[in-house]
């Protein structure tokens, strides 16, 4: 039975970043991925990371506090505050930590870090590196693992946690290569496995994005954290819901209507305008659209050429590379449709600010894990801050809990667990039914758009909720999978269909529950907040009859709840 | 897993049929050339040696080589020859001063010269082939 | 990085060029006089007449025979080298080609003295 | 309606690989990956590719489309002409359909020590670098990965040993860094009887690559460092 000491679920960032700190401790780690890590989504990410380091002549005046400030304000102030801290106050060191490995960031003419204006923060303080910093990053901390000599198995899928007396003894895993059934045992598993954009059919999330990682925790009673709270992003691409950074608007982009009108004036202060916080955004731009002053396909218009050929083609040229391959459309001359898309998810695996869930020896870091530094909405380039910082922790602490223990596999409940996943995927072969389960995938992704979108109705979500229920039983009824070992896409489809629904279910209620308007959490029927009720996170927990919700306090240190505004 | 079994030969034909463009044409083209000119430059230091054995043994030695086929085989030299050159020349622009993106354009340059080149051959050459 | 590095090759590919280079201008020359100056036929005499006491021709002759050997073999050494032979039948094949040029030299050189 | 011809082996049951041809009605603005889903969902679920970002870049899912490598994600079905042939990476050894193993891919891009090997100890900010010299290694930074100059080079086919023009790529954005300071080792090391002497400047890796790079021109570059030991 293999054995790893530490083992970390996901290439990503997070998943990365956390690996060279558990080598660098001396302790021995394996990442597993479904993908090689280079293929991860963190390498979509565009913009920029956060970190108030003043290197530009407008944000001198910046400073750790005043990243915070912004977090918390941010997140409709349901952030745990001692959290936002760290996440700022550790920014300048993860960054030049970042640089000293070799991240080619832009520079300024005295050769700094450059820094560009973002959406709802008070100064230009995030660090780019043209528009394409996630994908850099991940290049420079993958090139640090081939350093530290990581192993990573790639192309491994976990299905399902063991454990043991409440504690996380190891993982089952699945070789796509030979489709061979492995338990590897480990004491001590981070996972770092991302989002579930692909739960909603309108996402700028990567097609590996589903709702399966997040759900095996979940499955085996770790609960999850303020799963309502999802971040639809004021632009990606029309139709085909293609990411178009934040940077567009923090270099000048304008966002107009069919009249050419720049709406956002309408909906902010003058001041701010299109770098409002994105929740703000992304829902002026929806109004926009639901009030016909969109275009005919419904969408507006991203406005980018006034900034002129040199300035797009410095600081933007994937963008123009998206547009032109996607759409056939040159930023340079013509405005790119964009409509509002589903981007990130606050909620998650519910950790403290190490990465510890409550289950002993399970670990948590990046999009899948909600320490809940971003609170109910997120700011635009605290993600890939969030994925270093915290996958850094989380690493620490988990070398750290290793340190002493028996380097052995428990063979009784990671046997159990095998067991139990081969029945799962003897089950799934044997089933006969008629239903087409990508159609049942495809149903529930466009309902959570119309139910649990941007704009959320009482009896909108309960319709919602009861068409996962009806979808959950059509999947009963669906056909076997195919039955081949190596390489089975399909059979990989069935846990992630599977997966979307319950944690789509998750969602639902978690939603339904909150009657208040916080951060990206907009109902039409409560759309005020309600400090008084409901400044707690929403932890729900397994049951088989469904979800459990229960609340927790959110830790407020020095920034009291004030009227959010810009 | 599977993989091709790779024949010496076969492997041209492959790369050719999966890459059809400018690059692989070139690359099989100077590959298949520079061997010929190899085998016929040793020829020609056969053929011109001859002479140390005397004026005659040179003579009848090009006698034998001067026929209607060998002058046509010449045309078919100079195609080589002038390939050869021009694409070799392409390549040395790329390496020598990074003209990586223009290199299409240096070869239908090159492409305009050879013919200029092939036309005055076929004027000097053909006649000399019917004139037996 | 512990692989064996070769700057031989890193000369192989520089000569290479420069010799190609040279090479344009030999051939035009070599070509140019005989194929397309001269007359249909060509005897020994044609030659002498052309070459006797020429001490041009003569150093012609003896940069341009060494320059389009050298780049002929080192072309084929690229070639075989391709296929990645066995270090065995690297050497085997280096000293060949160094032979073949050697002599194909010295014979090509001795191959015009009967003309000069 | 158009057509999809598509490369097909399973270990477990062929010996031989196979063309399979599926056909569909595609939508307006449908791309070769979300035809390869369509059939998947719809028409044959044995059917193994590999995808993640569908935006271009993740570089999984290079393949030899019509006679050219590309990245299916962002090949328009409508630019093609049906019956579109399609077939995995070259050079490669073949798992399952159109997944390839690209493990002696990345075992080349390991061995260039793929990582900034700093010239001195980091200071307590960043390292400076002026904005020209961030401008030289702009042109060497987008590489994702994808294999399609690996699949397209014929010097790759034959020697498995060879760099690759990822690799050479990857090297070169190092020796050009100003913060890099094992410049001499790494030329030193790509001079090797593998290294970039092996390239025969076909051109074919600058004509696929989807991001637009320009291996070749980064081999030229190497070339000229490594005979002139100009670092």
């Amino acid at each position: 039975m293999l054995f790893h000491e530490v083992l970390v679920i996901g290439g990503g960032l997070a998943g990365l970043r956390a690996a060279i700190e558990i080598a660098k401790m001396g302790q021995e780690v394996a990442i597993i991925s479904k993908i090689h890590p280079m293929r991860s989504h963190s390498g979509e990410a565009q913009g920029g990371i956060n970190a108030s380091l003043a290197n530009v002549e407008k944000s001198k005046d910046d400073s750790k506090e005043k990243h915070w400030y912004d977090t918390v304000k941010g997140s409709d102030f349901l952030a745990d505050q001692d959290a936002s801290e760290i996440l700022t106050a550790s920014a300048p060191e993860a960054i030049f930590e970042m640089e000293h490995w070799g991240c080619p960031f832009s520079r300024t003419p005295e050769g700094k870090i450059a820094q560009r204006p973002f959406g709802g923060a008070g100064f230009p303080r995030t660090c780019y590196a043209t528009d394409k910093t996630g994908l850099y990053l991940l290049q420079t901390v993958w090139e640090q693992n081939i350093k530290h000599n990581v192993k990573v198995y790639e192309e491994w899928v976990v299905l399902g946690l063991a454990t043991e007396d409440g504690k996380c003894c190891g993982v089952i895993l699945m070789d796509l290569r030979s489709g061979e059934l492995v338990a590897m045992g480990a004491n001590a598993v981070i996972f770092a496995t991302g989002g579930i954009g692909r739960i909603y059919a309108n996402t700028t999330n990567a097609i590996t994005n589903t709702g399966f990682a997040i759900s095996i925790p979940y499955w085996v009673g770790v609960p999850l954290k303020d799963m309502e709270f999802i971040q639809f992003h004021p632009t990606s691409l029309a139709r085909t819901h293609i990411l178009m950074t934040e940077g567009c608007r923090g270099e000048g982009g304008y966002l107009r209507n069919k009249d050419g009108e720049r709406f956002m004036s309408k909906y902010v202060s003058e001041k701010v305008m299109e770098l409002g916080p994105r929740d703000i955004v992304a829902r002026s731009i929806q109004t926009e659209i639901n009030e016909g002053r969109g275009f005919p396909d419904g969408t507006v218009h991203l406005d980018l050429t006034h900034l002129g050929a040199k300035k797009i083609m410095e600081r933007l040229p994937g963008i123009r590379d998206i547009c032109m391959n996607f759409i056939g459309i040159d930023p340079i001359y013509e405005p790119i449709p964009i409509t509002p898309g589903t981007h990130y998810i606050m909620g998650g695996i519910d950790t403290d600010k190490n990465g510890q869930t409550p289950m002993e020896g399970f670990f948590a870091a990046g999009e899948c894990a909600c320490v809940s530094t971003h609170g109910a909405n997120r700011l635009g380039g605290n993600s890939l801050l969030e994925t270093v910082v915290f996958g850094w922790r989380a690493g620490e602490k988990a070398a750290e809990s290793v340190k002493g223990k028996d380097k052995k596999a428990k063979t009784k409940a990671l046997e159990d667990a095998l067991k139990r996943e081969q029945d799962n995927i003897q089950n799934f072969k044997k089933l006969s039914g008629k239903e087409n389960p990508y159609k049942i995938k495809d149903e529930l992704a466009e309902m959570m758009v119309k139910s649990f979108g941007l704009f959320r109705k009482e009896e909108d979500m309960k319709t919602g909720l009861d068409e996962i229920m009806k979808l959950k039983e059509r999947f009963k009824n669906i056909r076997g999978a195919f039955g081949g070992k190596v390489f089975n896409l399909d059979l990989l489809s069935f846990y992630e269909i599977k997966a979307n629904l319950d944690v789509a279910e998750v969602l639902a209620i978690s939603a339904i529950a909150r009657k208040e308007t916080r951060g990206s959490h907009y109902r039409t029927d409560f759309n005020k907040r309600d400090d008084q009720n409901w400044l707690k996170h929403t932890i729900a927990t397994y049951s088989p009859e469904g979800p459990q919700l229960s609340y927790k306090p959110v830790t407020i240190t020095k920034f009291q709840p004030e009227e959010r505004k810009y | 897993m599977y993989q091709k079994k790779l024949g010496i030969i076969q492997y041209y034909f492959d790369e050719w049929a999966l890459n059809r463009n400018i690059g692989t044409f070139s690359w099989l083209l100077h590959r298949l050339t520079g061997v010929i000119l190899t085998i016929y430059l040793f020829a020609h230091i056969l053929v011109v040696s001859s002479g140390l054995w005397g004026p005659e043994s040179f003579n009848s030695w090009l006698k034998v080589v001067q026929t209607p086929l060998t002058h046509f085989l010449e045309i078919f030299l100079m195609i080589c020859i002038g390939f050869h050159l021009l694409n070799g020349l392409r390549i040395t622009i790329a390496d020598f001063f990074l003209a990586t993106k223009e290199h299409k354009a240096i070869f239908w340059v090159a492409g305009a010269i050879f013919a200029l080149f092939m036309i005055v051959t076929l004027s000097v050459f053909l006649p000399r082939v019917f004139s037996h | 990085m512990n692989q064996k590095q070769s700057f031989s090759s890193a000369y192989g590919w520089f000569i290479q060029r420069i010799t190609g280079i040279l090479l344009a201008f030999f051939l035009i020359v070599h070509i140019n006089v005989l194929h397309f100056g001269e007359k249909f036929f060509i005897d020994f005499n044609m030659v002498t007449q052309r070459l006797e006491g020429s001490f041009l021709w003569a150093i012609f002759y003896i940069i341009f025979i060494p320059v389009v050997l050298f780049h002929g073999l080192n072309g084929i050494w690229g070639l075989v080298e391709d296929y990645r032979p066995s270090q065995g039948a690297q050497k085997t094949v280096k000293v060949l080609l160094w032979i073949l040029g050697i002599v194909g030299t010295f014979y090509g050189i001795l191959a015009i003295t009967p003309f000069l | 309606m158009v057509e999809f011809r598509i490369f097909r082996f399973d270990p477990e049951k062929n010996k031989e690989p196979e063309f399979k041809p599926y056909q569909f009605e595609p939508f307006k603005g449908m791309t070769i990956l979300e035809g390869l889903y369509h059939i998947l969902e719809n028409m044959d679920s044995s059917l193994a590719f590999r995808s993640s970002c569908r935006e271009a870049v993740c570089g999984s899912c290079a393949m030899h489309i019509n006679g050219v490598y590309r990245l299916a994600c962002k090949t328009q079905i409508q630019i093609l002409k049906s019956p579109i042939t399609i077939r995995p990476l070259s050079h490669l050894p073949i798992i399952k359909d159109l997944v390839v193993d690209l493990n002696p891919f990345f075992d080349r891009f390991r061995e260039i020590k793929p990582y900034l090997i700093p010239k001195e100890n980091p200071p307590e900010k960043e390292y400076l670098q002026s904005v020209e010299d961030r401008e030289k290694i702009d042109d060497w930074l987008d590489c994702i990965l994808c294999g399609a100059c690996y699949g397209s080079c014929p010097v790759c086919a034959q020697d498995p040993k060879y760099l690759g023009p990822h690799a050479l790529l990857k090297a070169l954005r190092f020796v050009d860094d100003s913060r890099d300071g094992a410049t001499r080792e790494r030329v030193a090391f790509v001079t090797q009887n593998s290294g970039i002497f092996r390239c025969h400047t076909i051109f074919n890796c600058r004509e696929v690559c989807p991001k637009d790079l320009d291996p070749t021109k980064a081999i030229a570059k190497l070339k000229w460092k490594s005979v002139f030991k100009k670092f």
